[in-house]
Formats: C-alpha cells, structure tokens, sequence
C-alpha cells in the first residue's frame, strides 16, 4: 500500500524530491503534476486562513487502491503518485499532490484530472475551514 | 459490539469520532433511529459506509457484531 | 519579456523554487505542471545519452511571447511560466517546464496541454540527439 | 548586406550558424537557388523566416538590405 497521507502542508521540497526520484527511469518521457493550494476564500466578511483535513483512513486507503489500479488500466502510464495532507493546511500552502509520468505526453494531462476528480469525489476526506475570526464551517467539494 | 465512526460535522455534532453500541445485532433501519435520536443526525447531509463500503442509506441490512458503520458528511478532499 | 532558456537541465529544486515563489498568492487554488524528460530511445542498436538543444532565440522569444498571450486569452489563469533547455541535457533530465495556475483547477489541465504542443509546434528550438556510439541525429517532434 | 541564420543539421551542412551576404537585394528564390548551389540546401526540409516571420518558400518577395533571412529544420523543442 503506497502511503497518501502526510501531517500538514505538502512542502516545494518534497515535490522536488518525487521529481529527482523518477530522473533514473530513463523510459519515461512526461511527467504532469496537479498540486491544490489553498485559497483566501471569502466567506462574509471573514476570510479562509487554513483548511484542517480529516479522513477516514482505512477507507480512503481502500478507495485510493482502487483509483490507483483502474489509471493503470485506463492509461498507459510508468508510474503514479497521489499525496493528501492531513492536519492543519495554511492559505498559500499545498494540500493535493497528483503526479503522473507516462513514456509519452498525450495522456498525461487527462490521466492527472481523471485522478484529481475520482479523489475529490470518492476519498473520504473532511476539511474545516479556518476562519480569521476563529470561526469554522465545512468545506463542500463542488 | 457495533463501532461507528463519525467524522467532519458529524464527529462535531457527537463530540465523538467514534463509539461502540453494545448491540449484538441490529438492522440499519434502526441504528440510524437510534444515532437521530441521541444526535439529531439526519439535519447532516451523510452517507453510510458499513465495513468501508458505502450503501444506500435505505439499504434493509442487517448489522452485526464486529461490523464497521461510518457516517460520512460530504468529501472535501483536494 | 519572461525570460524562457536556460542553459542546461532544469533541475527539481528549480522547479521547487517556482512553486515556492507562488504560495504568496492566495487566489490560486491549482497549479498544473508539464515536465519534459529526455529518454533513452533506441536506434537502431545504439540509444540517445543526450540532447542538446539551440534555439533561434529571437524569432523564439517572439513566438513565446504571442503564446502566452493567447494562453491568457484563451484560458482563465492566474499566470503561466514555461522554461526550456539549451545546450546538453542529458538522459533522466529535464528540459521542458510548464506552469499553469489558476484559482479553480478546471482549466489548468487543457491550458498545460495546449502550451506544451504550441511550443513544440510554434518555437524554432532544434535538437541534435547524441548517441553512446557518439554519432547524433536531429530530433523531430511527432 | 543580407543576413542568412542557419540551425540544425542546416547549420551543420553549411558549417556556419550565420553568413551575411554581400548583396543589397535580391528574390527570395534567387537567394534560395544560391544557397543551394552553395550548400545543396533543397535536400533538407526546412521552412523559411524573413525578419522571425514564417513565409512560403514560394512567396514573391524582394529581400533587401538588413533583411534577416533564416533557414529552420523541423522543430524538436520539449
């Protein structure tokens, strides 16, 4: 089972480093990568400052598998990452990290939404919006 | 015993991410009577998933020992 | 005029610096990235160890410049970035970087794609494949 | 003077990136029979830009003075 789920924001860092590590596959010929940052969103007069993530990880795990298995047979791909933070995630900050690398480019790009949009829908996932007046509500995927 | 795991709203509503019914068996139907009762649950908008799988919520099933309930408030990953 | 050659590979924590630089701005809710990677294609019974790429840079600059501008035009994004190798980059390595942010992802993938194949259809850059038996010949896009 | 930019494996047949030639005006294709005469540029494919322009090899066009020719093989960039 490949590990998802990091504690708090997804670093340029850690990004860089999933890079690097695909530099030896000398097959591969296109990466994609979807990163989801969190917005300032206006809600009345306050403004998001941070997304606190939750899941129900034994689901997710199960769920994420079976993502992870039907891009295999949808796409011709080399390889694929999914990393979600869990915990507190500040505006600016990265919380999704979807990384697709495939020998040539064309279903890069299709592959990288197809999973973006199945995790959105079908993960278990919860996030709370942090207010900057303290206040919360619950974040919706639209 | 039956677990339920609460998450999101629902685990705010509960104060609880999870608790145990010392029920040997009981039909959905009535868990959910049950969790409406103690909680007001069904003002959330949830789905049921029963050992990680998520089921109608009108499903006639019944849950036993060891079962699996999660009440899931809608996903907001990514 | 954004400054679009590098000389040489693009290396990961380039490309971590880029993201960096853009957890400032707290309107963006997706970044999509396309990353070129050199493989190591046979020929016959030799492979390619490097390409090394020349541009000409004025006509380039020109071309890239009406790109993005149309990408702008075309698609809702907050701003865009492409960098391209010249000189030896070498197989594993990258020398293609395109940076697409938005606040919503639902444009990104389409806008990644679309820059990527402008710049492979429009931009007058050459590569000279360089084999292990160190003959080379001139790369074409498909 | 007008000034012919070569790249690619034109660059590599003429051994030179850029040659000005000491001519104040001339057509397009009689500077294409001359670089062809010189270098046997016709079994190449390649397209022609007049000042970073594209045109067709076959368009009637005067080039004069401190025109910028260049001859550019397929593109491979990315």
């Amino acid at each position: 089972m490949k590990k998802v789920f990091l504690e708090g924001a997804i670093s340029p860092e850690f990004i860089a480093d999933s890079i690097a590590k695909h530099q030896g596959k000398h097959s591969i010929g296109a990466h994609n990568i979807f990163l989801g940052q969190v917005r300032a969103d206006e809600v009345g007069d306050n403004k998001v400052v941070a997304i606190e993530y939750t899941t129900y990880e034994e689901m997710a795990n199960e769920k994420l598998h079976e993502i992870r298995e039907a891009a295999f047979e949808k796409f011709n791909l080399t390889c694929l990452h999914i990393y979600h933070s869990l915990g507190k995630v500040g505006v600016g900050e990265i919380c999704i990290f979807v990384f697709v690398s495939s020998p040539r480019r064309k279903q890069v790009y299709e592959a990288t939404e197809w999973l973006v949009n199945q995790v959105k829908e079908h993960v278990p996932i919860f996030g709370k919006e942090i207010l900057d007046n303290a206040d919360h509500q619950w974040k919706v995927n639209s | 015993m039956i677990t339920v795991n609460y998450f999101g709203n629902i685990a705010e509503a509960t104060q609880s991410d999870s608790e145990t019914l010392d029920q040997k068996s009981m039909s959905l139907e009535e868990l959910l009577n049950l969790l409406d009762s103690k909680y007001d649950i069904r003002k959330f908008q949830f789905q049921v998933a029963v050992n990680r799988k998520i089921i109608p919520k009108q499903q006639v099933l019944t849950i036993s020992d060891s079962d699996e309930v999660a009440l899931l408030p809608p996903f907001a990953g990514g």
